[in-house]
Formats: structure tokens, C-alpha cells, sequence
């Protein structure tokens, strides 16, 4: 059984609401010096030892993200 | 009163969840605009098959996103229509209805007046968003090229900055301090600015290097293109500058003074120390393009309409006819809908006197005296396709009465057009016999047409979709308490209002039964239609309407089947003539209504009085839905039948 | 139980709140939704509302505060979240620690778990949708200071308007919250959100603070919600407010 | 300026609707092998040079995460 993690994130160009909502939230909490933030997502995925990272890749297309306005990215642990 | 319905079909088929959501952004703003505090929302969606895979994509996205935004705005959702027909695969159709309130003297216009005065613009940060947007989405196809975008395809609605700018700008409105207000939408801020001048038909200098930016690389004609979502534009006097930036303030509103009204009668767009444009407002705001596009009538429609379903095989035993009841009751046009209703926040604002699954939307606008509005919207491809002219007519009746049917009456009009491309002379065709049946039907029936909107070019390849008009209907009501429901109270005389023809052009039954679609649609009688509102409407002020349910889709049985549920209560029912026709025809101008045994004398003279034949059905009660000599179903069963299609399949 | 708790709140409560002037706080942040509707059960209730606005850190001596229902900051990151950081959150948190009621209803219970004055917290629901829809509850405990006009289990239908109202909680503080009647109203038909053990709502260890997701504030009347089974939540505050 | 960033998840006694919805769904969309899976957060901060990691951990720890149902991971990019 391995550990695979996916992290999705907005595109770049993409409106990110959460991160806005967070950025304006810390200074206002007495948190200085955090010039952005961006808000997404972190799965951590059990698969079995023969599932291979193409196929994580393909959950991650298909299912965890949503490729119009996200990329994502796929790392073993 | 203001209400506007808007198509945002084509984002919703890109990106399902985005797309409706920016869609009830956009109307909200539109409301917002003139003045008018937001009190409720509708949609009226379009799918492909129910089994089709992408339905299973855009659907769930759709509702999702309609909810997630309108639900975060505080505006009940209190109605709206789900259709699934092929004609729509891969041109969904998501058209989203708002409702305002105002006072008359505090309508806002989109006007600049006054050189001197300040041109605000207050909201979200610009962003590339959806430059080129307004010419290039409507017609685009997707072409990947697999380059990396630079700006945005799609737009992500901020529910949350919109929520702080309506209650930003109502402050403002309280306050009376703008001359003029325009939301940001096509084409943005360059759009704004030049209708704002060219009704005030005065000049604006404004300077884009000031403009709050979310992406500090944008080019000025792109921060005068973009499009970015939740943005408005006022106009305001030097010395109420102050009091509008401070309340911008209060609700966490970014606010810029980006220029100021001239007498110059020109637009004069800076940039630092650089002029990039110098125009007199008219020719952008006014000088639109006028075409004239070549008119067809479909090569088909002639073989279409004399395909009629006479020659479909009917149920004509007793056990058919029942087999039949509920094979039509979960039909995936006619099945509950509450796994979408139930996304939609119908109580916030605390107004909501009818939602779902009633005939229309009521809310309260007036605590101290229950002065309220009904709402509803219906549409129909089908029947337009066979007569567009006549279908048009069909769907305005078809809101009128459903308004008429919760006890209010209907006075108002928006409408949104939902075609294939105007480059196809046969589109056309469909389009303007639309627009003339429309416009005849709204003379009869004395509603005018206060907004709307057209969408274009929803087809695939050279398959446009059936021609769908959505018509929202306004009604108002007196006391918001004598708003009739659907469902039926126990011990209650049950009467059908109005005449059943041998109608089955373009009905569900010969659509999911048979996979027909031919023939002649229902006839039109606006006459009767307003008779019935007439009746409908007097004896909900007279209180004499326990419960009432205008009929369309399904007919007969679908209406009563409705009720039964939503009241938790059956009914003993005798049917007048042929029983297939009584149950499934599709006849319009005609209403069931509950009305007390002890009332029924004085209702009768309602009817009679204003020419309505009203037919006993029987006698409301019990667990059981008995049809005469025909069949008897528990309300379990119906129940079962009914809510199960769309769970089944989206959950 | 519930027609007399109705009678009540719009008759006898309405003159004997008026004559003591119970007045009760209701909190707006950026983004809260069901502010007026609670200010007028709170008025039905006959008790005054207060309007408290999130960036003042000062209650104007109301004697109860209802943090109402919405999506403060857009529920972005967390539900309450943000809100828990508002001015007025600091006072309210030292009055509430001193036994002034607080009523938290669905973005407010969120935003009371989020400032701990209440155990658990609130996640995204099973099926991870919205749902809005009348559901029947169960009063568990009916000696809070938000439940004394119903009893113990009395049935009340309520709405329930959430995306986030999936109530979770280690096993040992669910246990603890039962073995110490902590649990004050839940779900009687099985949580349409998944809420662990059917929870709806719970009060801290004295019954001054109720949080829950129900919205009874729509459940104040026939006409504009699924009947008067909420009022009782009000009433209750206004009688325990003319009694002290 | 640096890049930081925190992974927030529910803390394994937690019930995890959202990953459990993702579990259910995988089979049915032909991705089999996947034993389970955990959802959770991702958030990408840009911070000044003199934002410690401590600080950092302070702003997971009051506002990014819920302690009462979260853990966090802080780490620098
Ligand atoms: N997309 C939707 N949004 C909100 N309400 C909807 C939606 N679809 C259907 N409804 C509601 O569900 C009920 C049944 O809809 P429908 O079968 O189209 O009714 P009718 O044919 O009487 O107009 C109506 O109250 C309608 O307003």
C-alpha cells in the first residue's frame, strides 16, 4: 500500500475568492507581512502498490480536480 | 416591482458550476442597478437526456453552482423548471430570473448627469477576465490549442463580495446619494461608461491607471474590456463623494473615484499621461449594427405537423391506463424535483409565502399590510417547435395561469428568448414567430413585457435546439395570507376548470411513451385563460379556494398526483369522458381547485358568471388516489414513483 | 406544547417582554443572511432586538445575543472561521463565559464551535450538497435557556438550510455530551447531513449557550415556514429574561 | 519574498465526508485500487523574508486549521 498526495490549486489567472477572503483576514488579526495567499485543495489517496502514478494522475483529471479552472499536482510520499 | 430573467447558457455548458453561478450574479446586478433591493430568485434549466453522460456532468455542476451563489446572496430561490430533452445536449439552457423591490421615486437610471461629478467604480478588483468576452463566448466553440491560457476562459463568481455590494449599494440607495448607477457586464467598464454618458448625453473623462487591479499586468484596453464579475459604476455629486466612499468602507466595498462628468460630450479615457480614447459616446453605446437576416420556415414543419399522434398507440385497458399513470409520473419531465429544490435556500429573508412545489413563487414584500408578488416561469420546446407562434403563446399562458393559480393577479412580462444560430433562416424564422406570438398574446392578455433577454447560437453543428421561450410571469397579490396551495385539505369538493380537448401534439405522454414528437400543439385561447384567471384570482380574494393546480405537462393525472402529495392527502375522482383523454391530454386554460362542499354553490356562480365550465371531479380524502373504474394508487406508490428519477440517477 | 409556547410568545410575552424591555442582540457580520428574520421571531417573541454590527466591540447592554444563520465571510476557509476574529466577538465571548445566553443558529453555531464557547465542530455534509428542507426534531434537553418552553422530547419541525452542518466530535465528547444532557435537540428522522449520533444542536455545561443548525427562526408562523414548532426557542429566552 | 506551505487535514478520529464521497465514487468511475482517501487543505503563502516559520505555524494554528478536528503541516517551498 502506498501514500500518494494531490494537491490542487485555481489556476493562476483564476479568481481565488478563499485566498482573497484569508489575505484580507490576517492583518486584521495582528499577522503582518503575508502579501497573498492561495487557497486549494490537499488529498491523500491509500492505493494499492500497483496502481501506478498515471493512473493517480487520472483520478486527479477526472475527479479531484476540475481541469477548466484547476491544475493539480501528484507527488508519492 | 422590477423582475428580469437572463440566459448564461453557453458559460454553464463550459464550466456547469461557474456558469450558473456568474448567471445569478449577473441578474442580481441588474436588479440591483435600478435601485431595487433583491427579494427572490428563479432558474429554468435545460438538459439533454436524463442517461446521458454529460447530463450528469452539467447538471449536478449547475444546480450546484445556482445554489451555492444565490443561497450565499441571502435571495430565497422560490421556483424555476427542469426539462430534459435531446434537443439540449450539449446546449444546456440556464436562464435565472430575479425579483427587486423599489420604491417608485427611488428607481435609479444608468444616466451620467451634472459635469463635476465623480464617476465611481466600487466592488471587486479588475482582473483578465473574460476579455473579448462578450462578442467571442456566445459563438465560440472550443478549440483547445493546448497553450497555456493568459487570461481566463472562465469566470469564478465571489458570492461574498456581491452579497457586501448589494448591501453596499441599498445604503447607498437609502442615503440617495448617486445620480446614476450601472452594474458592470459586457464588455465592462467601457461599456458602462459610455452608456452612462450617452443617456446623460453628456462627456466623461476618466483614467484607467487608477482602477483597482487583481493583476497588476493588465494593458489598459484590458482593464476596459474586462469583465470581472461583481463590479458597479456610479455617478456622484462632488459633496456626497465622502459619505458614498465611507459606506463602501463599512461593508468591506473597494471603492475608487476613477474620473469625473464633462460637458465635453466626448468619452476621454486616460492612462498615466496618455490619452487612449477619445470618443463621443453614441457611437458605441447606440450605433449598434442593424441586421437583416434572411427567413425561412422549416422544410420539415409541414411533414412534422401532419405526424399526428392520433395514430400512437393509447392504454386502453384498465390496467394500462394505470401502468401508464405511473410510467408518466416518473417521466424525467414530470418526476418531483426536489433533488434540485432542496440546493435552494427558500426561506432566507423570512418573506416566502410559496416555493416549491407550488404553481408559483409568492413573497411578501409588505409585513404591515402582506402586499406580495407571485412568480413563475414555464417554457416549452416541444410545442414551439411544432408552431412557434403558438407554443410562444402556450408557455405566456401557461405562467400567467400558474400565477392566477396561487391567487394573484398576473400584471407583468420578462422573457427569454433560448435559439439556435440567426444565420440559419429557419432559426429566424422560429425567432420572429416567436416574438410576433408573444407580442400578440401579451396585447390579449393586457402584461407587458417589462425586460428580457435573447440567447443565440445554442445548437450543435447545424442541429439548433427547439425553440425555447421562457416566460416569467409577475403577479401581485393583496394579502400574501390568501395565497392558495397546491395541495388538497381533507373533505373537499375537487372541480376541473375548463374544457379537455383530444390534445397530444408535442405532450409528454407522446413524447416519453412513445418518443413522438408531431402534430398540432394545444390550442391557444387567451380568451379562456383570462377567464379562468378571472375566476381563480376572485375566488382566492373571496376565500373560497382550498387548493388549486393549474394543469399542463401531463395533464389531469400529473395535476392531481401533485397535489395529492404535497398535501399528503388522496381523492375519489370521477372522470368525465374518455379516461385516457381526461388524464393525460394537455388541453391549456384549465385549473383543478378544492373548494369546501358548503362553498361550491358560490363558487359555481363564479364560474358560470365568467364563462368557465366547471366539471365535478369528486371528494378529497384518505391515503388512496381512486379514479373511478379506472384504478386506485396509494399515495406511497405515487410518492415512490414520483421523487425516485432524479435521485436515482444524480445521487 | 408547542401551540401554547406560540400563544405565549405572540400574546403574554409580547406585553410582559415589553414591560421588563428584554433586549436581545442579533449580530451582523459581513455576509450574515437571517439576521432580520431573527430579529423578528426575537420581536414575535415580545422581546426587543438589538442590531449588533461585527466591527463594534460593544454589546449596548443587551441581555442575550443571537448569532444568526448566513455565510459570514462567505464561509470561505471554514464556516466561522473568520468571524470568530469580528471586534464584537471579544466581548461577546466574556459576557457568554459570565452566563449571558447566546444563541448560535447554523452559521452562528459554526461560528461559536469556531470560538470554542461550544464543543465540536461543523463539516461539510455527507453528500456534499446543500440542503434545504423541513426536518423533524427531537428536544433532548429542555432546561436551556433557549428550550424551557418545550419538553423533553417534544417533536418540532424546523428547517434546515446548511452545506456545512455535518456536527462531529471525537467518540469520548459525544459520550460526554449525552452522559451530561449536553446534547439539546436532534434529528428524529436520522440526520439529513450526517451529524454523528443525529446531533442538531448543543449547549455548553450551564445550558446558557445553545448552538444548533436548525433554523427556528423560520419556523415562527404557518405562512412563512413550516408552521410555529421554532418559536419556543424564543419564548423560552424572553420568559427566563422576565423571570430573573 | 518566500513561498510557504500548509497542508491543514482532519485529524484521523474524524469523520471525513468529503473523502469518503471520493472513496465511494472511484469504483464506479472504473479507478479501482484506492483504499482510501483524506481530504483536506492546501494553502500557498507568499510571506516576507522576515516571516519566521513560527509565525507561520501561529497563523495555521489560529485560523487556517481548527485544532479541535485538524491537524497541520507547515513547510517552506
Ligand atoms: N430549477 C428549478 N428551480 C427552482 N424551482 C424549480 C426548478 N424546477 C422546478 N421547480 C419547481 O418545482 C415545481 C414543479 O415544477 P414543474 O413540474 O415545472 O411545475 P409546473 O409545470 O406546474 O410549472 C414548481 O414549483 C417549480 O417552481
Amino acid at each position: 500500500m502506498a501514500r500518494v498526495v494531490v494537491d490542487v490549486m485555481l489556476k493562476p489567472e483564476i479568481l481565488d475568492p478563499q485566498g482573497q477572503a484569508i489575505a484580507q483576514a490576517l492583518p486584521r488579526l495582528g499577522f503582518g507581512g503575508v502579501a497573498d495567499v492561495r487557497a486549494g485543495k490537499h488529498f491523500v489517496l491509500d492505493v494499492d502498490d500497483d496502481v501506478s502514478e498515471q493512473a493517480v494522475r487520472e483520478i486527479a483529471d477526472t475527479l479531484l480536480a476540475n481541469p477548466v479552472i484547476e491544475d493539480f499536482e501528484v507527488r508519492a510520499e | 416591482m422590477t423582475f428580469k430573467i437572463e440566459s448564461h447558457n453557453h458559460p454553464s455548458y463550459v464550466e456547469p458550476y461557474q456558469g450558473a453561478a456568474t448567471g445569478v450574479g449577473g441578474i442580481v446586478r441588474d436588479i440591483l442597478t435600478m435601485g431595487a433591493r433583491p427579494v427572490a430568485v428563479m432558474d429554468s434549466l435545460r438538459f439533454g437526456r436524463i442517461d446521458a453522460p454529460d447530463t450528469a456532468r452539467v447538471l449536478p455542476g449547475v444546480v450546484a453552482g445556482i445554489g451555492g451563489y444565490g443561497n450565499c446572496l441571502g435571495l430565497p430561490n422560490v421556483g424555476g423548471e427542469v426539462y430534459f430533452d435531446d434537443s439540449y445536449a450539449g446546449n444546456p439552457l440556464v436562464n435565472a430570473l430575479c425579483v427587486g423591490v423599489m420604491r417608485t421615486d427611488g428607481i435609479k437610471l444608468a444616466k451620467a448627469d451634472g459635469p463635476g461629478n465623480h464617476v465611481v467604480l466600487f466592488g471587486a478588483r479588475t482582473g483578465g477576465d473574460g476579455i473579448g468576452g462578450a462578442s467571442v463566448l456566445a459563438s465560440a466553440t472550443f478549440d483547445d490549442d493546448g497553450k497555456p491560457a493568459k487570461r481566463p476562459s472562465v469566470q469564478v463568481g465571489d458570492p461574498f463580495t456581491e452579497k457586501l455590494l448589494i448591501e453596499c449599494c441599498l445604503a447607498i440607495f437609502a442615503a440617495d446619494l448617486v445620480v446614476g448607477i450601472q452594474d458592470l457586464g459586457a464588455a465592462g467598464l467601457s461599456c458602462a461608461i459610455t452608456e452612462l454618458a450617452s443617456a446623460g448625453d453628456v462627456g466623461m473623462r476618466v483614467r484607467l491607471d487608477v482602477v483597482p487591479l487583481r493583476d497588476s499586468s493588465l494593458a489598459p484596453e484590458e482593464i476596459l474590456m474586462s469583465e470581472s464579475q461583481e463590479r458597479m459604476c456610479a455617478v456622484v455629486e462632488p459633496e456626497k463623494l465622502a459619505r458614498v466612499l465611507e459606506l463602501c468602507e463599512r461593508w468591506g466595498v473597494t471603492a475608487t473615484a476613477i474620473g469625473e462628468v464633462t460637458d465635453t460630450g466626448r468619452v476621454d479615457i486616460g492612462w498615466h499621461n496618455e490619452q487612449i480614447a477619445d470618443l463621443p459616446p453614441r457611437s458605441v453605446a447606440h450605433d449598434g449594427p442593424i441586421y437583416d437576416r434572411p427567413i425561412r420556415r422549416p422544410d420539415d414543419l409541414d411533414a412534422l405537423q401532419a405526424d399526428s399522434p392520433a395514430v400512437l398507440r393509447r392504454p386502453s385497458t384498465v390496467d394500462e391506463l394505470r401502468e401508464t399513470l405511473l410510467r408518466m409520473i416518473s417521466a424525467p419531465n414530470l418526476a418531483g424535483k426536489r433533488w434540485v429544490t432542496d440546493q435552494y435556500d427558500r426561506y432566507v429573508q423570512g418573506n416566502t409565502a410559496l416555493a416549491h412545489p407550488h404553481d408559483a413563487g409568492v413573497i411578501r414584500i409588505d409585513e404591515s399590510t402582506g402586499l406580495g408578488v407571485a412568480v413563475a416561469t414555464d417554457g416549452n420546446g416541444r410545442y414551439c417547435r411544432l408552431d412557434p407562434y403558438v407554443g410562444a403563446q402556450l408557455a405566456l399562458a401557461e405562467a400567467y395561469r400558474n400565477v392566477a393559480a396561487c391567487g394573484s393577479r398576473p400584471v407583468a412580462v420578462t422573457d427569454c428568448l433560448n435559439f439556435g444560430s440567426p444565420e440559419d433562416p429557419t432559426v429566424m424564422w422560429q425567432f420572429a414567430e416567436t416574438v410576433q406570438g408573444l407580442a400578440d398574446g401579451c396585447v390579449e392578455l393586457g402584461t407587458p413585457v417589462t425586460g428580457g433577454n435573447v440567447s443565440f447560437y445554442n445548437q450543435t453543428g447545424s442541429t439548433p435546439i427547439n425553440p425555447t421561450p421562457v416566460i416569467g410571469m409577475l403577479g401581485v397579490i393583496a394579502d400574501v395570507a390568501n395565497r392558495v396551495r397546491i395541495g388538497w385539505p381533507e373533505g373537499c369538493r375537487l372541480l376541473l376548470l375548463g374544457s379537455t380537448r383530444d390534445e397530444f401534439g408535442g405532450s409528454e405522454w407522446a413524447w416519453h411513451v412513445h418518443g413522438h414528437l408531431g402534430g398540432r400543439p394545444p390550442t391557444v385561447d387567451l380568451a379562456a385563460e383570462r377567464a379562468l384567471a378571472d375566476v381563480l384570482v376572485g375566488a382566492a380574494d373571496a376565500g373560497l379556494l382550498r387548493a388549486a393546480h393549474d394543469l399542463s405537462d401531463g395533464g389531469l393525472a400529473q395535476a392531481l398526483v401533485e397535489s395529492a402529495i404535497a398535501g399528503c392527502v388522496g381523492a375519489s375522482v370521477r372522470l368525465p369522458g374518455d379516461p385516457f383523454v381526461a388524464l393525460f391530454s394537455e388541453s391549456a386554460a384549465r385549473a383543478v381547485v378544492a373548494v369546501d362542499p358548503a362553498e361550491e354553490a358560490a363558487f359555481g356562480d363564479l364560474c358560470a358568471g365568467a364563462g368557465v365550465v366547471c366539471t365535478v371531479l369528486g371528494e378529497t380524502g384518505g391515503s388512496m388516489l381512486t379514479v373511478d373504474g379506472v384504478f386506485d394508487v396509494s399515495l406511497d406508490e405515487l410518492r415512490a414513483a414520483h421523487k425516485s428519477p432524479l435521485p436515482a440517477r444524480f445521487d | 406544547m408547542t401551540t401554547v409556547g406560540a400563544r405565549v410568545g405572540a400574546r403574554v410575552g409580547a406585553r410582559v417582554g415589553a414591560r421588563v424591555g428584554a433586549r436581545v442582540g442579533i449580530v451582523t457580520f459581513p455576509g450574515s443572511l437571517d439576521d432580520r428574520d431573527a430579529m423578528r421571531a426575537v420581536r414575535v417573541a415580545g422581546a426587543e432586538p438589538v442590531s449588533l454590527w461585527h466591527g463594534d466591540a460593544d454589546l449596548h447592554d443587551v441581555d442575550a445575543v443571537i448569532v444568526p444563520g448566513g455565510f459570514s465571510y462567505g464561509d470561505y476557509l471554514r464556516a466561522g472561521a473568520i468571524a470568530r476574529f469580528a471586534p464584537v466577538m471579544g466581548p461577546l465571548v466574556v459576557a457568554a463565559r459570565e452566563g449571558m445566553p447566546v444563541l448560535g443558529i447554523c452559521n452562528g453555531f459554526q461560528v461559536l464551535c469556531e470560538t470554542h464557547l461550544l464543543p465540536g465542530a461543523l463539516v461539510r455534509n455527507v453528500a456534499q450538497r446543500f440542503i434545504c428542507r423541513d426536518v423533524p426534531l427531537v428536544v433532548d434537553n429542555a432546561a436551556t435557556a433557549w428550550t424551557s418552553a418545550y419538553e423533553n422530547g417534544q417533536h418540532i419541525v424546523v428547517p434546515i438550510k446548511n452545506i456545512d452542518g455535518c456536527f462531529v466530535g471525537s467518540k469520548r465528547l459525544l459520550d460526554e455530551l449525552e452522559a451530561t444532557g449536553r446534547v439539546v435537540v436532534r434529528y428524529a428522522d436520522g440526520a439529513p447531513n450526517g451529524s454523528m449520533r443525529d446531533i442538531a444542536g448543543v449547549c455548553n455545561e450551564t445550558g446558557t449557550i445553545v448552538g444548533m443548525m436548525p433554523h427556528p427562526e423560520h419556523a415562527i408562523d404557518d405562512l412563512t415556514g413550516p408552521g410555529v414548532g421554532g418559536l419556543g426557542f424564543f419564548t423560552s429566552l424572553v420568559s427566563r429574561l422576565v423571570d430573573a
